[in-house]
């Protein structure tokens, strides 16, 4: 089976499998099995086959196009353009494949599955954009997916019989019990596997933001899976209405590409009668001009109405007639040499990162992720660290060619603030869950930072080898706060010698997000991606001095104290003697189906980010980063135009052995200083933390209070709203209420009036008719007279009148 | 008289029926009055089964062909429907009443 | 015969001999069988009660019994009760004769030795013979006897019950010949007796037996003769006749049971012919000379006659063998076994010519696909080449390049499209 | 005359005959009879019109089953009284008048068609040619033959002979109607009249209905006849 035919049918499935189970949960979830637990099942092996499914395409992948990237042709500049030049003639035929020429493989298929609806030139399609990083996102995500809907089973076994919810006190006093809603959790978990998989799937904007939204409302489900709370309440409506900032900015964006392209389609999809379709991609960075970034025609255009309104006028007649079509086409060249178009290119682009501000918890949006913990462990795990909110650096990812310099540098400025308010948040936290939030939104930070340095590989490898090690640390943290039933670190210590597998696994994700290794050798996957960012963001700062030390800095910063903050939480939960002695004594290993899939986990936190070296047999070259490569987009990422002096290198620069050499230096270097910081204070405990707290209080409280962002927040919006609604609320209550209520009292008098008219009148005359009918009807009564032989009679002689009848009427 | 067509059957068919109605309409038997309707049900079968022969009219085109014959059919079948309710309620009146007088069946008039 | 005639006489003179002649040969059947029967039934309820039955009258056997009896019964007073419905009290016994007597027009003794070939042949001797109950149920209200009464209420209750199993046991055979004329079913049957249709499936062997009993029921034979139940009703419906009348009654029983049993052979067991081809071997068909194709149809006859008489035999030895039933066990018969059997069998039979079109064993040659032949448009054209034809050009018709046709109907239609309801009065016999 | 013209006569005769006698006869045992030889004529005049399944439905359902059962039930409620219930005078008169005026009517209709009375057209040869279209001739005879050869023979120039003409262009029936019922309109096939070959609708649904409904009665029949005594004891 070819590729093209091949891929979408696999990935179809694993994307589809979860939304059948889905189904079957809401229509028979609380019937399969004994309470519900055979929703799980069912959940469990959707997504298991779809990770076959994706491995397999996977595989399959590997096997067609080698694990290599495709031969760059000696170092040239236009090398990406190069092999660029060969994939978007294949894009544009649909799924054309000339073996013939090396360069000429398809490295994306896209195509239609189903239209919606069109309306004018708007299409609304169910299409399909694969590529190397659809493939490796399938892979990554299914595989966690599964792993984490394994713990699952283990994890909500609560939610299998009826639950005492101790964190909620009804108004009697009581604690809250109610039944449990295993199925529901899974039915939620299916759903948010087939969004996310949906989302990486779509081969258009306007697919990626149904899924977009699909995720959110699933996030939103699942933070408030324990509704009861009203803390998880608060937070689920948090994430949804945060979230909803961010998607309006999208909308915008979307409309600015629609508007500018006329299409939502990524690629060039050639329709039944052969007709290409040219997508987002194409139209931005035109083939035809070496993948130069520009701005497409159609936003030229509207960019420059004015002057197109003026030659419309100089050419009477109605509706543009062709002379005036053909002069603003003639036009459209010197347009954009004046920049017409680029801002609504900007706008666009803007427009769609702050969605993936919103969604990847980037400042100033992050303030939702934290508050999303009160979701159980394993929705921790799988969608507010590893998967969704990493799907707004992939969207970022997969729209890098669309997004002009300066929109890059606001994601990398976006990036970089993230990464830094978050890390020294984390620093402070005691919340184990939170800790982790805040090392993922600080993750996140990094590869936005990342992609906004035009690392475009370094940012989405990160996202990968991030999604494994930070769901396993969520997972494990889950596993501590199974057998603890407590999320404070504070009152935890010693653990590992109750759970060491947990703790061993925790200690490995632990490695791996410090990006610990043996320098120039071999690492955790966090060293191999934790590096590519480091040295992207060196390689930058090389070219803008200005920007790029900021950015930098804070990488390296973030390294240190990315280091320091988590192995503070692993010394605090599993090292020296423990706080707690009541929780240390019912602390318990976990269930073998819980401490499974943080096994299966550590090992690919451990290994998924290493490459196979060139001069392995047969497998050499197999790895994430050489896979994204494939997938990378063409073209330059150019200089700013409306920033001059903003030049984005070539990734590839940072591959060179001074940048690379100085960038492991600088990141291990600062990753061991904050290791060794946090074994001074948390393993060892020479130091005690309280004095450091002490002497540094209001930096402390500043950041225990998380830069008081909620405060700020609070005071900003939410309190100016609850003015609007008081005030609004008294003009309805005072006076259109009292307006309202001097009507109906007036209305209660006319209805009383008719009601009179209704009465004598109206009623009058109907039981007039109705006396009439009666004593017709007691008059005509006596004619029925129940004797069969009259009747048969009456019969015959209407018969014969009939006859009579017809027969005068015949003869007439 | 000769040759014998539609137009006979039919008189046949005319006098059975006619005698149908009168016993339904003199007979004071509930049974009595069963029969007529037997009889006026195959006053109109003859009818259904003359205007279905080939051979009783000059223009065969113009019968009901076999058309006839499956009504004339269906009427006997329902006939002997009709036969065995009407029989069970006349002995159901006959259980309650103790005659099968139809006059004394009138309990339901005006 | 008629035609013979008509070349002599006035054609409706010939006609009117022509079925007079019929009658009368018709009648002997039903007044010699009669005879034969009554004579066999004592000799053979004294053999089974051990005794020897009668033995003076006509030699060492006493087969003249019978006739010395019916010279009896002529001689006897003509009785009628006082409060008796004289009309209905002196039609009934004819009622009941003329009934079962009825039956015999359309019952074929031989190839085409039938008074009329009927195109509904099985269907009219049913009907004929369900009308011989009127006899007996007016004979039971007439006589104004409460026994007589009581019969009479039995056998109109017990007739109209078994009519249902009978008629649908006897839609069995109809369904695999696929034509209700008996003529046509005889002949689908000639050869060996692999070709019966009681060996055709199982289920038509069931039928049988089914059929056996509802018919022996129906003709009012032990152990369902209820409406005569002597222990109880002293003879039921003919308690007060006497004489002759009364001897029409028996006349009739015995017409009855012989035409049940012609049915029976007719539709279960080869009609006339015989378990093995034998006039075929021997010549005796019409395409060898009308001559010998007469002898062969009387050595079917005889073949015919031979198995009536079985099972006429039969239902003599069941009536000395077995109890008489209740009224409720009979109607508990009728409605919860025999019906039920009867419905299911018909199901089967349905199912196995479905499913083997051409049988199964090879033994028989499969006769069932004889309706699927092709319609011919008009219906005047439609030769009775099928019909008509040698058993080799049936063969042939049978091929399964024949088995074509966008529509299928019934052979039996076009090879009965002459047999009219004028042949009511037309001479059979050939 | 001839047989058929003679044999409807009789029949005819014998069933108006007999309908007027139920009419007239006030003993309802005796009506019963006289509706007994009433519809076994019907069915003689169902065989004369060439409709022989039809005739023998007749007298299979309605004689055989129909008759029996009106007469058990004749049986079963003639106690003394009922027996006979004499009509009184006025509805005699009062029946006799409408009777007349409805005969009066139906009959003159019945020969209103020209057609329908069968009376051959004017011209001798209108006649032979209506012959060959299969009108039934005045004079029927009789295919007799000794032999099969000589049957087959005589059928097989049966078309242009029409030795049997009325006969011919009726074929016996009992298939074509079985086969209607299951839906399948052989009879339109076989060429009566172009006009009549449209359409192929036969009568399945009828007949599945007409079984349904058989059984409905049966079973409603029996509960409404059952002893209810019983039920209360």
């Amino acid at each position: 089976m070819e590729l093209s035919a091949l891929l979408p049918i696999l990935l179809g499935i694993a994307w589809l499998l979860p939304l059948a189970s889905f189904t079957l949960i809401v229509l028979f979830g609380p019937r399969m099995g004994k309470h519900g637990v055979g929703a799980s099942y069912l959940a469990t092996s959707a997504i298991a086959i779809g990770a076959l499914c994706s491995w397999f395409s996977l595989f399959c992948w590997f096997g067609h196009y080698g694990f290599k990237p495709a031969e760059h042709g000696a170092g040239s500049q236009f090398a990406a353009a190069d092999h660029a030049e060969a994939l978007t003639p294949a894009l544009s035929q649909g799924e054309k494949e000339t073996a013939t020429d090396h360069e000429s493989y398809p490295r994306a298929y896209t195509n239609d599955l189903y239209t919606l609806g069109q309306f004018g030139s708007l299409k609304i399609t169910i299409s399909y954009y694969i590529d190397a990083l659809t493939v490796g996102m399938f892979a990554m995500v299914t595989l966690i997916a599964t792993c984490i809907h394994f713990y699952a089973i283990g994890y909500m076994h609560d939610e299998l019989h009826d639950v005492t919810d101790h964190e909620v006190t009804l108004s009697d006093g009581h604690h809250l019990h109610r039944p449990g809603r295993f199925h529901r959790f899974f039915q939620y978990l299916s759903l948010f596997c087939f969004s996310m998989l949906g989302l990486v799937y779509a081969g258009n904007i306007a697919m990626v933001f149904v899924f977009w939204e699909l995720v959110g409302i699933c996030s939103y489900f699942l933070i408030g899976f324990y509704i009861e709370r009203k803390s998880a309440s608060n937070a689920a409506n948090k994430a949804f209405i945060v979230n909803r900032v961010g998607d309006f900015g999208m909308i915008i964006g979307l409309m600015a590409l629609w508007g500018g392209l006329g299409t939502f389609a990524f690629g060039d999809v050639t329709d039944a009668d052969g007709k290409v379709e040219r997508g987002i991609f194409s139209q931005v960075r035109d083939p035809a001009n070496g993948y130069a970034l520009a701005a497409p025609d159609g936003m030229v255009r509207s960019a420059a109405f004015d002057a197109v309104e003026e030659i419309a006028f100089e050419h009477p007649g109605r509706l543009m007639p062709g002379a005036a079509a053909s002069e603003i086409n003639s036009r459209i060249p010197s347009w954009r040499a004046d920049h017409y178009g680029y801002w609504l290119l900007v706008i666009a682009g803007v427009g769609i990162f702050c969605g993936c501000v919103g969604k990847s918890a980037q400042f100033p949006l992050h303030v939702w992720l934290p508050d999303a913990m009160e979701g159980p462990t394993p929705v921790s795990a799988l969608v507010h660290s590893a998967t969704m909110v990493a799907a707004g650096v992939y969207l970022v990812g997969r729209f890098l060619p669309v997004f002009a310099p300066e929109v890059l540098l606001v994601i990398a400025y976006t990036g970089c603030i993230t990464l830094f308010i978050a890390a020294t948040i984390a620093i402070t936290a005691t919340d184990i869950k939170r800790v982790l939030a805040y090392s993922t939104v600080s993750q996140l930070g990094y590869m936005m930072l990342a992609l906004g340095v035009g690392g475009w590989v370094a940012g989405l490898f990160h996202l990968i080898t991030h999604a494994f090690f930070k769901s396993l640390l969520f997972m494990c943290s889950g596993s501590v706060i199974h057998a603890t039933h407590t999320n404070e670190m504070t009152k935890m210590g010693g653990l590992r010698k109750k759970m060491p597998v947990t703790a061993y696994t925790m200690l490995v994700g632990c490695l791996a997000i410090i990006g610990a290794g043996i320098p120039f050798l071999i690492g955790f996957s966090g060293y191999y991606s934790k590096d590519a960012i480091v040295a992207q963001a060196l390689s930058f700062s090389l070219a803008n001095p200005l920007h790029g030390a900021v950015f930098f800095y804070a990488a390296v910063g973030g390294a240190a104290m990315t280091a320091f903050y988590m192995f503070r939480l692993w010394y605090m939960t599993f090292a020296g003697p423990p706080r707690d002695h009541h929780i240390y004594d019912h602390a318990h290993e976990s269930p073998k189906i819980m401490y499974r899939p943080l096994i299966v986990l550590a090992v690919f936190a451990a290994l998924v980010g290493c490459t196979v070296p060139d001069w392995f047999p047969a497998l050499g070259g197999l790895g994430v980063q050489n896979l994204l490569e494939q997938a990378r987009p063409a073209g330059e990422l150019g200089e700013g135009v409306l920033m001059a002096g903003l030049a984005y290198p070539e990734e590839h620069a940072s591959h060179a052995h001074s940048i690379h050499v100085q960038a492991t230096v600088y990141a291990f270097s600062t990753a061991l200083g904050g290791f060794l910081l946090a074994t001074v204070f948390y393993g060892l405990r020479w130091l005690n933390p309280a004095d450091v707290k002490q002497q540094f209080f209001p930096v402390y409280n500043f950041l225990l209070n998380k830069w008081y962002f909620d405060e700020l927040y609070d005071f900003l919006f939410v309190k100016p709203a609850h003015f609007v609604a008081f005030l609004i609320t008294f003009v309805d209550r005072r006076l259109i209420d009292g307006f309202i209520d001097n009507l109906a009292r007036w209305a209660r008098k006319l209805a009383h009036f008719d009601d009179l008219i209704d009465r004598y009148f109206v009623d009058g005359l109907v039981n007039l008719t109705a006396a009439w009918t009666y004593s017709l009807g007691s008059s005509l009564r006596s004619l029925q007279t129940g004797r069969l032989r009259q009747y048969v009679m009456l019969i015959v002689i209407g018969l014969v009148a009939l006859s009579v009848l017809i027969n005068f009427a015949s003869a007439r | 008289m000769e040759p014998v067509g539609i137009s006979h059957f039919m008189t046949v068919g005319a006098i059975m029926f006619v005698c149908g109605v009168v016993c339904m309409a003199t007979k004071r038997n509930a049974l009595g009055v069963l029969m007529g309707i037997e009889l006026v049900l195959n006053g109109a079968n003859v009818n259904f089964v003359a205007l279905s022969s080939d051979f009783l009219t000059t223009n065969p085109a113009r019968g009901l062909g076999l058309d006839g014959q499956f009504i004339a059919l269906f009427v006997i079948v329902l006939a002997a429907a009709e036969a065995a309710v009407a029989l069970a309620i006349t002995l159901n009146f006959y259980n309650n009443h103790s005659t099968v007088d139809v006059d004394r069946a009138d309990e339901l008039k005006g | 015969m008629a035609e013979f005639f008509a070349q002599h006489m006035p054609e409706w003179l010939a006609y009117l001999l022509a079925a007079l002649i019929h009658c009368a040969l018709l009648i002997q059947v039903v007044a010699v069988g009669a005879l034969v029967f009554i004579w066999l039934e004592r000799k053979v309820a004294g053999r089974i009660q051990d005794r020897l039955g009668p033995t003076r009258v006509g030699g060492k056997f006493g087969w003249l019994q019978t006739l010395a009896d019916g010279l009896k019964l002529i001689t006897k007073e003509d009785l009628m009760p006082e409060g008796a419905d004289g009309l209905l009290f002196r039609l009934a016994p004819y009622i009941s004769f003329c009934a079962s007597f009825c039956a015999y027009i359309a019952l074929p003794f031989s190839d085409g030795w039938v008074a009329v070939q009927l195109n509904a042949g099985v269907f009219f001797i049913l009907a004929v013979m369900g009308l011989e109950v009127f006899g007996v149920i007016l004979a039971g209200y007439s006589s104004a006897s409460k026994w007589s009464l009581f019969g009479g209420m039995r056998e109109a209750a017990q007739v109209v019950s078994y009519e249902v199993p009978l008629g649908m046991c006897v839609v069995v055979p109809v369904l695999i010949a696929g034509t209700m004329d008996l003529v046509e079913i005889g002949r689908m049957q000639q050869g060996w007796f692999t070709n019966w249709l009681i060996f055709h499936d199982p289920f038509t062997f069931i039928t049988f037996w089914v059929y056996f009993t509802c018919a022996t029921a129906s003709v009012n034979r032990a152990p369902f003769d209820l409406a005569e139940a002597e222990s109880e009703l002293v003879a039921g419906f003919h308690t007060e006749y006497s004489g002759l009348r009364w001897s029409f009654f028996f006349m009739a029983e015995y017409g009855s049971m012989f035409a049940v049993s012609g049915l029976a052979a007719i539709l279960f067991f080869g009609g006339w012919n015989g378990p093995l081809p034998i006039a075929d071997w021997l010549g005796l068909t019409h395409a060898n000379h009308p001559v010998l194709g007469y002898l062969g149809n009387f050595l079917g006859m005889l073949n015919f006659v031979f198995k009536c008489c079985l099972w006429v035999t039969f239902m003599i030895w069941v009536r000395w063998t077995l109890p008489r039933l209740r009224i409720d066990q009979v109607m508990k018969t009728c409605l919860k076994y025999c019906t039920p059997i009867a419905a299911v069998m018909f199901l089967g039979a349905v199912a196995w010519t479905y499913l083997f079109p051409g049988g199964v064993t090879g033994l028989g040659t499969p006769y069932g696909d004889r309706y699927l032949v092709e319609v011919k448009a008009p219906a005047a054209e439609e030769s009775p080449a099928t019909e008509q034809a040698g058993p080799e050009e049936k063969t042939a018709a049978r091929q399964p390049a024949s088995r074509q046709p966008a529509v299928k109907r019934s052979a039996a239609g076009a090879t009965v499209a002459r047999a009219d309801h004028q042949k009511m009065f037309a001479e059979g016999d050939r | 005359m001839n047989w058929h013209t003679f044999f409807f006569l009789l029949f005819a005769l014998v069933a108006c005959g007999f309908a007027v006698m139920v009419v007239l006869s006030s003993n309802i045992v005796r009506m019963a009879l006289y509706l007994i030889f009433s519809l076994g004529a019907t069915a003689g005049l169902f065989f004369l019109a060439g409709a022989d399944f039809v005739g023998a439905m007749q007298l299979m359902i309605y004689v055989g089953g129909t008759l029996v059962l009106l007469v058990f039930g004749v049986m079963l409620t003639a106690q003394g009284p009922f027996v006979s219930m004499k009509t009184r005078g006025g509805d005699w008169i009062l029946a006799a008048l409408l009777s007349g005026s409805l005969l009066a009517f139906l009959v003159p209709a019945a020969f209103s068609i020209k057609e329908w009375t069968n009376a051959p057209p004017a011209a001798a040869e209108e006649h032979h040619a209506a012959a060959g279209r299969g009108r039934a001739e005045a004079k029927v005879r009789f295919a007799l033959t000794s032999t099969p050869a000589e049957n087959a023979d005589a059928a097989a120039d049966e078309s242009s002979t029409a030795a049997l003409p009325g006969m011919a262009a009726q074929p016996a029936t009992a298939t074509r109607l079985g086969m209607g019922l299951l839906g399948v309109r052989v009879d339109k096939l076989e060429g009566r009249s172009p006009e009549l070959q449209r359409g192929m609708s036969g009568y399945l649904l009828p007949f599945e209905i007409v079984s349904v409904h058989l059984l409905v009665v049966l079973v409603g029949a029996a509960y409404l006849a059952r002893s209810k005594r019983r039920a209360t004891r």
